[in-house]
């Protein structure tokens, strides 16, 4: 499946677009997820080093999902870099 | 919760309002009220900013805020009114980027909600800040991983070598 | 010292101002801004408030405010903007009988200067608190001395029955 | 030597006038003033309980007096019952 992550903060960079799409596989978990958006990164914007996608949280709208949490179907994703509100 | 209020405030379209803060945290039965406001400073690590822009996931960062609000709840119980707001686009210098208040009965319940959401907005919250340097430059500030495995290896890092956020 | 400002404002003549309070401690040096007012509330020990009236000896009350503006110095060290102001009079419910705002560079040495400030404030200033009541009876509130051998007998009770003090 | 104390908080209701004015012998430390100022309100205000007295401060306009400071010669003392601002 299609599975669209918005970018934000430094990882804006990443595309003018503000969003990422990538191709998911069905039960892959975010961990994976991960995985797949270093990679599209490594081709795409090479400038954004693995290690801050590393650092970085998966979200809905609602809540971070960790690692073993699988990716929901149909629904946009954003990717969090650290946080630096306040 | 009632008696909380959260809000991403564009800047474009108006300003974070300090009265409005206390207003809301207004109650008869409270004698303290503690709040606390983040502007922008003109230096950071030693170079000159000269403005700052904060990129916020809205739906999240206000989700945050909700939550924020209930854990403070826990922590000093009933009754309480809580306002958190913070300014999402360009802020100058001087200019509030966060305003958190907080009402209670007792000054010292007023004092920990307000700390205790303060932190909890600088570490928990989906925001980002990028600052920009008098000599032209930006950069997106260091931040705090949300990421599970990524913060207990951090705050044990921090453990190791004694040294606590600085942001 | 330079940045502190303290007042006792007797409030037949004007009212505290949280406004004025935010606006002196104002520094673009400062990101951080801590604040706490504290107001009349409609209850106390279970009876119910309608006013309270304010008395201070002047003088010794500024020099006090004075002396907490240095030890909050001495304390979170430079810079530091520090606002004390106490009301004088009588107040209603929901007045503002005191604020302190302390600015900062950074977050935590604003709270801990606005914190260790009220706290001076309610327990070393001569200002002393009559509250009414809705029955049309009046009471001096139960205090904390300033005696220095009280003080000591009294800080003495307070760590062997573990209570502090709820004023 | 007179000495005028001026009465704040609980220990106003002791004199309407504000104050009281008290016959202090010379080389009387503030200790002493204290017994005085019990006698003085036991006589005048006998409403006011001896224990308020010993729990109250002196204090010129600049400090506290502390037990073993001598009185100050033709100052205006003020006597502060335990405080309770803010």
């Amino acid at each position: 499946m299609k599975t669209r992550i918005a970018l934000y903060g430094a990882l804006r960079d990443a595309d003018p677009s503000g969003h990422v799409d990538l191709d998911v596989p069905a039960g892959c978990d975010i961990a994976g997820l991960r995985q797949l958006l270093i990679r599209h990164l490594r081709q795409h914007a090479p400038g954004i080093g693995a290690g801050l996608v590393e650092r970085s949280a998966f979200a809905s709208a609602e809540e971070i999902l960790h690692d073993a949490r699988s990716v929901p179907e149909g629904v946009e994703l954003a990717v969090l870099p650290p946080v630096s509100g306040g | 919760m009632d008696g909380l209020h959260v809000a991403v405030v564009d800047i474009r379209e108006t300003k974070l309002d300090i009265a409005a803060a206390l207003d809301f945290v207004y109650d008869p039965r409270f004698g303290g009220i503690a709040s606390f406001i983040g502007r922008v400073r003109e230096h950071n690590l030693g170079r000159i900013v000269t403005g700052i822009t904060y990129d916020l996931f809205e739906p999240l960062a206000l989700n945050t805020f909700r939550a924020i609000g209930e854990k403070a709840r826990d922590e000093v119980g009933e009754p309480l009114k809580l306002y958190i707001a913070h300014a999402k686009g360009d802020l100058g210098i001087g200019d509030p980027a966060v305003i958190v208040a907080a009402g209670t009965p007792h000054r010292d319940e007023a004092f920990r909600a307000c700390r205790l959401a303060i932190e909890a907005v600088k570490h928990e919250a989906p925001i980002w800040k990028q600052e920009h340097y008098i000599d032209g430059d930006s950069a997106w500030s260091e931040g705090c991983s949300l990421c599970e495995e990524q913060r207990e290896s951090e705050l044990q890092r921090q453990g190791e070598t004694g040294h606590g956020h600085a942001h």
